[in-house]
């Protein structure tokens, strides 16, 4: 084969914004799967993928680098920064469906004691600690985009979106983030 | 009028009157709105029928005739539409005039942004349909456009560019109240009778399955034919009779700005970016905003959907940022699966139905009073309205302009 | 004291001397101070005349002291494109540098000649428009129109893009407080003692409400005003409230959904530039206080608008928060108690009050002893019946109520209260229906539709330590019901004074009633007078909403805050019936006017709209792409090269990737990641096409529908193992696909085993065309044999590309041996420019959409809404093989049965050869088969695709023409403006009809 | 903008996140490619279009991604209740006796 220098680009790189009250930064890159499986393999897929799919509405269950989140009642979104969740999964044979969409979606992280303020310029949702604790996650929308939201500080969240959407996502943050 | 206002406008009588209901008309309109009125009109001045009564049951022209933002156009595609839209507009020119009444139809000319290449495609279909159907309809460069319209933002930098318009200029605009009042007048002088604060509950039928009249609030009312132009309530009228209807009803907002000196010559509509503008003869800017996702006979909406229409004004407009919206509201809109009108007899003998005007009825006031009052006169579809049978749902022959420009690729 | 302004009183107001403000109002420069409103800052330089009305151009001054004054507004301008017309000068704070000027006056506020309307006016009366204008028929556009509308309109709209900021901010709360006087600081102080999340606002820039004004109101033994401030900084330092001045709740919502605008710059001399001129909030909250106090009526007598008349508490806030006297000789006409406290304070202050004119016939209260006791004159059961002056108020006549001689009483002001409206604008928002109260003569709240309550004024309520009573009781209560661990909130507020709210009246007053050809104002703004309601009543109008839409009363900035009461009661009047009969008011949003950009917020600019672009974006643009908008993507359109206009570019691009190659970003077709055991069965049930036999690493074209049988959209399946299909769709449909196959899998065959993933961004898909495309590619391939042999047209594998994972498909949508290279996303860049460097030299060219719409136009391969416009079966299309004949069920299958989608005279996909040899139709152009007739013609077809083919050197065009298969070799007509173009109907393949060059 | 309890996520969401799917127990004929004409408008165009409680779909969209069904008034805008798919119809009467409260009098309704 021809010599080719494999470089993944991400959509993002390296972009931060920062502020006394919060930080908008571009996430490293990460693998990422959607997973699909009814209540049976659940318990086999969390034992392949070492960390327990949570059944709780909005919840996250974690292990080491991998996170797992649940988006909906036979959804989960799992990512890790080290190693590939999907190479886990195949080796499970519980009917399920795990696709890779680490390229699908890039990830933005906002940090800062303004941090919930500065998402709920676009996301309608309560962001309060009491209604969306640390290790809460869900697919949402902030302004005309889809987002999956995780809290995974006090101050810390990860806004999660489409590639292609990401541009917009970061510059609204951006935006959101001036003259609080 | 120089001679009333000598006097104190004391000689001016009342616009129309406020009658005791009769045991029974030859036609019971159901619901006075712009269309219902027309029809009420057009049934004694073109077909000798006088013997009609429009039941209202709050006050007239206070449904959707009195919430729109009053755009007329007649630049459609197909046949029946432009058949039927542009024998409104033809109706409107001479409108003033023939009611005695100011309805203020101002031609100030509508321009349809085209913002991508579908757009542009769609628009010269439209065009080209229009010139062969004699529908006056014509492309507009980007820079002519501004010229129309000199506040329109054509930079190549906005978001979508405009990459040129259709303009209509018999298109325009008309006052809303003064369409139900001219046609209340008219045909209230014509022997009409209007019943305002009637609300219909039920309707009677004989035991052929023939109409026989109304229940109201205010007792039952004889009819030998009823006309049911009910806008978003047609469904539940309809019901009345046991006749299920191929329509949902749906909120649309609108809003108007604080009035400002004239700005904006023109009315301007983009559906590509959601945005429908024009100026009030007050100096409002008078906006469209869109349905709600939901069915509802609420008359109100969400605050969203506001948003998205101003997000739109601001987009193409962005001297208006610092704009105020005065008023907003709601109507409740009917639709039809393919978004285009029914005009037509129903199952139920003697029972007619004019609905589904979706987001869209005013501009066609005069051409649907005209057509329905023929329906219901002959018991037969005038030509221009044959087309807009509730029966086009069973066989496939819909009539969806919608369709027609609206899908992406 | 006279730097800020001559009447300015000295030891009286809240404000600081020493903070003084320079402003310009018409071009004249003026000093305030620090904590003036516009209104307070011009009166204290005796400045009344601000403006001019709506329709007569009267001269108008300041009427109030909130957002309900109808009558001053001002343009503000802080530079060229930062203009705000329409601004209320008794809202506007004042800062150094303020630029203000009158409206709707020419060429001079004093001397305006649009003033003539008001000597016309009998002319212009209610419904004038409606009966006139109308002969001859083209004036109304030409003559009258313009003219009408150049009189109308109030201020300037500016005419440069804003160049401020806007922020937005979705809150959520137990208990929004809407107000914050007495009742509204109460009330929050009880929820947020309680354990509540609070959020307080108020429309002003300090809480306090009537406390502005009332003097004599004492709250825990403090001035009332002070305590306003003292408990908003005790509210303000806990965590679990928020307070926001200067915030308007202008829209309440369906399920507690409040609007709030905050103003955060106007008021300041040099905001920093990130910061937001306004900010709107959009808050959901459990429970909703409403505590919006009430709004003092004007009294409806003859020239009751000229400057210098106002409101009585007004000239109370003006003098007792700003230190300013309204006048030096002040009259007062008044129908109950609360203007006697603005006489005894401004004679306190050194006013002279010549008279306190009392339409009541015997008040009794403390207050008219006090007055007289300070030796004021008060005429009981007297009436103002007219005022003198002309841009100032000069005189009151006063007469007894019920006849007699009249009094002329020079006067420089004139206060008037005809009572206090309860302002049920947020109650009635929330869809709440409001009763009418027959014992007080007003609109309460009646029947609650949310989860809020009223509190104080607006709820009727009178006096204050009922009032505080009231919202410390519904504070608690709220917080309660808000949150199940809420504790005793423990506050008690102990009260003294604070005024009343009861009483007053309501229409026109003497010499204003029916019969008076005198201009007794109902409605300012709007120049709507007592006669002009009795006339629309007279014509016909018995609805409150046909009297108000005939006279436009009520309809003007101000929302009728002041007018509707009165308005009604005229109406009832002339109608001789009770109030309630002849309408209930309802109230919609906004409360008051609601700058667009707030509700915008963010969303202007950039953020208007999310642009979408591929991974290859950069590079596409670094080689000279012009891109155009297919939904919210950006798409190479073409590649010009210096020189080459599209054409010739779209030309060339054809010609090379017919000759050598092309490289093409199709990345935004939408993929679909189906997989399952019933993968197949459901994909046949989606689409017309049979899925159920597609072999492994087999790729078909497939057709959906929806249940009315006409193309919905279409695309490629691959067959990636027995149980996982990648599907693909158009630009425009992947969202809509998704969404019509999750709703089939999930509530029409739930039984299905299938999930369904969107992957439209997981891939980067670049398509390489042409003869050379094999060994373009090959060089970068591992693991995939490219052989045609081993690898035919309509395969896919998966191997790597450039080294990384890829799904290769062998199709073409040109015509060509091609392929579609999947690769994840992030190295779709890097694929991308190494097979461009690795191309170029080969002779490989970039192409756009432009050209790819033209090469498969070449081959007939339509595209979906473009060919296809929702009317279209895959019948019409000519794609009847794509409609699986053997199968039972389709989601269409009974749609493509209905008589008129089998009937004759559809609409069906043909070519057209133009017979010129040269001309391109225009897309959209009508067919006809009789050029000759009469307009309207018989249109039988349209033009769908159309193009100037490079390859086979004449113009192609696709067409939808009636029983168009029928008519193979017929001659067509399509008839343009200036001629008439003879076309001849074919088949819709153009270029290599065998298709071998599939294959090469 | 309406907030709307999701069956599955178990709690209250903003409107932002759903999309309205239309009326709701509108099952696709089994045997749908032999039914007639009437019966497949009825079954495709048709709709009941009432004003008061009404049956429809929601979709989760950008949220759990599920389609659901609920009970709301379309005069008033307010959900008596949601549901799952595949759920029955729920007993109206019961469903609005639980959820409509006597409606709040306030002072001006004596």
């Amino acid at each position: 084969m021809a010599d080719v220098q494999i470089a993944r680009a991400l959509p993002l790189a390296g972009m931060v914004h920062g502020g006394a009250e919060v930080t908008v930064s571009a996430a490293p890159a990460a693998y990422r799967i959607s997973l699909r499986a009814g209540g049976p393999a659940v318990a086999a897929l969390s034992k392949a993928l070492g960390v327990t799919l949570p059944k709780k509405p909005g919840t996250s269950a974690s292990a080491g680098s991998r996170h797992a989140l649940w988006l909906g009642p036979d959804e989960w979104f799992v990512f890790d920064e080290t190693a590939d969740p999907a190479a886990d999964c195949a080796k499970s044979k519980a009917a399920h469906s795990a696709v890779d969409i680490s390229h699908r979606n890039t990830a933005i992280l906002v940090s800062g004691p303004a941090a919930a303020d500065v998402i709920n310029a676009g996301c309608p949702r309560e962001l309060s600690l009491e209604a969306f604790p640390v290790g809460a996650c869900s697919r949402t929308v902030m302004g005309k985009i889809e987002i999956v939201l995780y809290r995974t500080g006090a101050e810390d969240f990860r806004v999660e979106c489409w590639r292609s959407f990401s541009d917009y996502a970061f510059a609204f943050l951006a935006d959101a983030a001036r003259g609080l | 009028m120089a001679r009333e206002a000598m006097r104190g406008h004391k000689g001016w009588g009342q616009q129309w009157g406020s009658p005791e209901p009769r045991g029974e008309y030859d036609v019971i309109i159901i619901g006075a709105g712009g269309h219902g009125l027309a029809t009420a009109y057009y049934l004694a001045k073109e077909h000798g029928v006088t013997n009609v009564a429009v039941l209202e049951k709050g006050w007239l022209g206070g449904g959707n005739t009195g919430r729109n933002t009053t755009i007329i156009r007649s630049n459609y595609l197909y046949d029946e539409s432009a058949g039927l839209y542009d024998h409104a507009v033809k109706l409107w020119e001479n409108l003033s005039q023939d009611l005695n009444y100011n309805v203020m139809y101002s031609p100030r000319g509508v321009m349809m942004l085209a913002h991508n290449v579908h757009d542009v495609q769609v628009f010269k279909r439209h065009i080209h349909a229009n010139r062969l159907n004699g529908v006056d309809n014509e492309w507009l460069t980007p820079e002519q456009a501004k010229e129309y319209c000199p506040p329109l933002n054509i930079s190549q930098t906005a978001r979508y560019p405009v990459m040129g318009a259709a303009l209509q200029r018999r298109g325009g605009t008309a006052r809303h109240d003064a369409v139900a009042w001219g046609y209340a007048r008219a045909a209230s002088d014509r022997g009409v009778h209007i019943i305002q604060n009637c609300e219909v509950t039920g309707i009677r039928r004989g035991g052929n399955g023939q109409v026989t009249g109304v229940e109201t609030s205010r007792g039952f009312i004889g009819a030998k034919k009823i006309g049911v132009v009910a806008a978003g309530n047609t469904s539940v009228v309809m019901q009345m009779a046991d006749v299920r209807m191929p329509l949902e009803s749906f909120p649309l907002q609108a809003l108007v700005s604080e009035p400002v000196k004239p700005c904006f010559p023109c009315v301007v509509m983009s559906n590509t970016v959601h945005a429908y503008i024009s100026q009030s003869d007050k100096g409002e800017l008078v906006i469209g905003a869109g349905t709600d996702q939901y069915t509802s006979y609420s008359q109100t909406g969400g605050l969203h959907i506001i948003q998205h229409t101003l997000d739109a004004i601001c987009e193409m407009f962005p001297m208006f940022t610092r704009m105020r919206m005065l008023r907003s509201w709601g109507g409740i809109v009917d639709v039809t699966p393919d978004r285009s009108p029914i005009i037509a007899r129903t199952p139920v003998s003697g029972l007619y139905v004019n609905c589904g005007w979706g987001t869209g009825g005013f501009k066609a006031t005069p051409g649907s009073g005209h057509v329905f009052a023929h329906t219901i006169a002959n018991d037969n579809p005038h030509k221009i309205n044959a087309g807009y049978t509730i029966e086009r749902f069973n066989s496939g022959r819909l009539i969806d302009e919608a369709a027609a420009a609206a899908v992406a690729h | 004291m006279t730097t800020a302004g001559t009447n300015r009183i000295a030891g009286k107001g809240r404000l600081t001397p020493a903070n003084t403000v320079r402003f310009t109002f018409d071009g004249k420069s003026y000093t305030g101070l620090e904590g003036d409103t516009l209104a307070a800052a011009l009166i204290a330089n005796d400045v009344h005349l601000v403006g001019r009305s709506f329709k007569y151009h009267r001269p108008r001054g300041i009427l109030s002291a909130g957002p309900e004054e109808p009558s001053a507004l001002v343009g503000v301008r802080r530079d060229a494109a930062r203009q705000t017309p329409n601004i209320r000068a008794t809202v506007q704070e004042i800062h150094d540098g303020l630029d203000a000027v009158s409206q709707n006056r020419w060429p001079s506020l004093a001397f305006d000649i649009g003033a003539v309307n008001d000597i016309g006016s009998p002319l212009f009366s209610a419904g004038f428009y409606y009966k006139t204008f109308m002969w001859p028929k083209v004036a109304w556009k030409h003559v009258y129109e313009p003219v009408i509308r150049n009189a109308a309109g109030l201020g300037t709209a500016p005419e440069e893009p804003d160049p401020d900021h806007y922020a937005g901010r979705y809150a959520h709360c137990d208990v929004l407080v809407i107000g914050g006087g007495a009742a509204g600081l109460s009330a929050a102080l009880a929820a947020a003692e309680s354990g509540a999340q609070v959020i307080l606002c108020d429309e002003k820039p300090s809480f306090g409400g009537a406390l502005w004004f009332e003097e004599e109101a004492r709250l825990d033994g403090m001035d009332g005003y002070e305590w306003a401030q003292q408990t908003t900084d005790r509210l303000a330092v806990m965590d679990n409230v928020r307070v926001l001045s200067r915030t308007t709740a202008f829209g309440y919502y369906a399920q507690n959904f409040v609007g709030l605008v905050e103003r955060v710059t106007d008021h300041l001399a040099a905001p920093e530039a990130d910061m937001p001129r306004e900010r709107l909030w959009q808050v959901r909250a459990k429970r909703v206080i409403i505590a919006a106090g009430a709004i003092e009526r004007h009294m409806v007598f003859a020239n009751n608008d000229r400057p210098g008349i106002m409101l009585a508490a007004a000239a109370r806030t003006y003098l007792n928060h700003h230190g300013v006297a309204v006048g030096r000789k002040v009259g007062v006409y008044t129908a109950n108690d609360s203007a006697y406290a603005a006489a005894i304070d401004l004679k306190k202050a050194g006013s002279d009050i010549p008279a306190i004119v009392d339409i009541r016939d015997n008040p009794d209260s403390v207050v008219v002893e006090e007055a007289k006791a300070l030796g004021i004159r008060v005429l009981t059961g007297h009436a103002v019946t007219g005022a003198g002056g002309k841009l100032r108020v000069a005189s009151m006549s006063v007469e007894p109520k019920n006849g007699g001689s009249a009094e002329v009483i020079p006067v420089d002001a004139l206060l008037m209260s005809a009572g206090w409206t309860p302002s049920v604008h947020m109650f009635s928002q929330s869809r709440g229906k409001v009763a009418w109260d027959e014992e007080s003569q007003r609109f309460l709240p009646g029947t609650y539709a949310q989860d809020c309550v009223s509190v104080g004024a607006c709820n009727g309520t009178d006096g204050l330590a009922e009032t505080v009573a009231e919202a410390l009781d519904a504070g608690e209560r709220a917080a309660k019901e808000a949150r199940a661990k809420a504790k005793k909130s423990g506050v008690k507020i102990k009260t003294e004074g604070g005024g009343k709210w009861a009483g007053g009246m309501i229409g026109a007053g003497p010499g204003a009633g029916a019969g008076k050809v005198v201009k007794a104002f109902v409605d300012y703004q709007n120049d709507v007078t007592a006669k002009d309601i009795r006339l629309a009543v007279q014509e016909g109008m018995h609805s409150i909403e046909h009297v108000k839409r005939f006279t436009t009363n009520g309809m003007a900035t101000d929302q009728g805050k002041l007018s509707n009461l009165h308005g009604l009661a005229i109406a009832a009047e002339a109608l001789d019936r009770p109030i309630p009969k002849v309408g209930l008011t309802t109230f919609r949003p906004p409360y008051t006017p609601t700058t667009f950009g707030a509700i915008v917020n963010h969303a202007r600019g950039k953020l208007f709209d999310p642009m979408r672009c591929t991974p290859m974006h950069a590079s596409e643009e670094a080689a000279g792409a012009v891109f155009e908008d297919v939904g919210q993507w950006k798409r190479a359109w073409y590649y010009p090269r210096p020189g080459e206009d599209m054409h010739a570019a779209v030309n060339r691009e054809c010609r090379t990737v017919r000759e050598v190659a092309g490289m093409f970003d199709a990345t935004t077709l939408g993929k679909i990641e189906v997989i399952g055991p019933d993968a197949a069965k459901f994909l046949d049930l989606l689409y017309t096409n049979p899925f159920m036999k597609l072999g492994v690493g087999k790729l078909r074209y497939g057709i959906m529908c929806r249940e009315d049988g006409f193309i919905y959209d279409d695309g490629v399946v691959g067959r990636i193992a027995e149980d996982r299909f990648h599907v693909t769709t158009t630009t425009g449909g992947a969202p809509r696909v998704m969404n019509h196959m999750e709703d089939y899998l999930q509530t029409e065959f739930p039984d299905l085993k299938v999930w369904l993933t969107s992957t439209s961004e997981q891939w980067a898909v670049i398509a390489v065309q042409g003869p050379k495309s094999r060994e373009i590619i090959a060089p970068f391939v591992e693991g995939i044999d490219l052989s045609s042999e081993a690898f035919p047209h309509m395969s896919m594998a998966e191997g790597k590309v450039c080294g990384v994972p890829a799904r290769v498909f062998r199709m073409s949508f040109t015509g060509e041996a091609g392929f579609e290279i999947n690769v994840p996303a992030d190295y779709g860049r890097m694929v991308w420019d190494t097979l461009h460097e690795h191309g170029k030299p080969m002779g490989m060219c970039l192409y756009g959409t432009e050209t790819m719409h033209v090469l498969r136009a070449e081959k007939g391969y339509i595209i979906v809404g473009q060919d296809t416009d929702g009317t279209v079966t895959p019948h019409d299309a000519g794609l009847s093989w794509a409609v699986g004949k053997k199968k039972t069920d389709f989601v269409g299958i009974r749609g493509l049965m209905r008589p008129d989608i089998v009937a004759k005279g559809r609409r069906q996909l043909v070519g057209l050869k133009v017979k010129d040899g040269r001309t391109v139709l225009e897309e959209g152009a009508q067919i006809v088969a009789d050029p000759k007739q009469a307009v309207p013609m018989t249109m039988i077809g349209w033009v769908s695709s159309s193009y100037w083919s490079e390859n086979c050197g004449r113009p192609i065009a696709m067409a939808l023409v009636e029983d168009g298969f029928e008519r193979m070799g017929d001659t067509l007509y399509v008839p343009m403006p200036d001629r008439v173009i003879e076309v001849e109907v074919t088949n819709t393949v153009f270029f290599d009809e065998e298709g071998g060059r599939l294959h090469g | 903008m309406l907030l709307i309890h999701c069956p599955y996520c178990e709690e209250e969401r903003p409107e932002l996140e759903f999309r309205h799917a239309g009326e709701a127990h509108i099952a696709r004929p089994a045997d749908i490619a032999s039914i007639s004409d009437e019966d497949f408008a009825q079954y495709f165009f048709y709709r009941d279009n009432p004003k008061g409680l009404t049956f429809e779909r929601w979709r989760h969209i950008h949220g759990c991604a599920r389609f659901f069904n609920a009970v709301r008034d379309t005069v008033s805008d307010k959900f008596v209740t949601t549901y799952k798919t595949g759920e029955p119809k729920p007993d109206l009467a019961e469903a609005a006796n639980e959820n409509k409260p006597q409606a709040k009098k306030g002072r001006g309704s004596k």
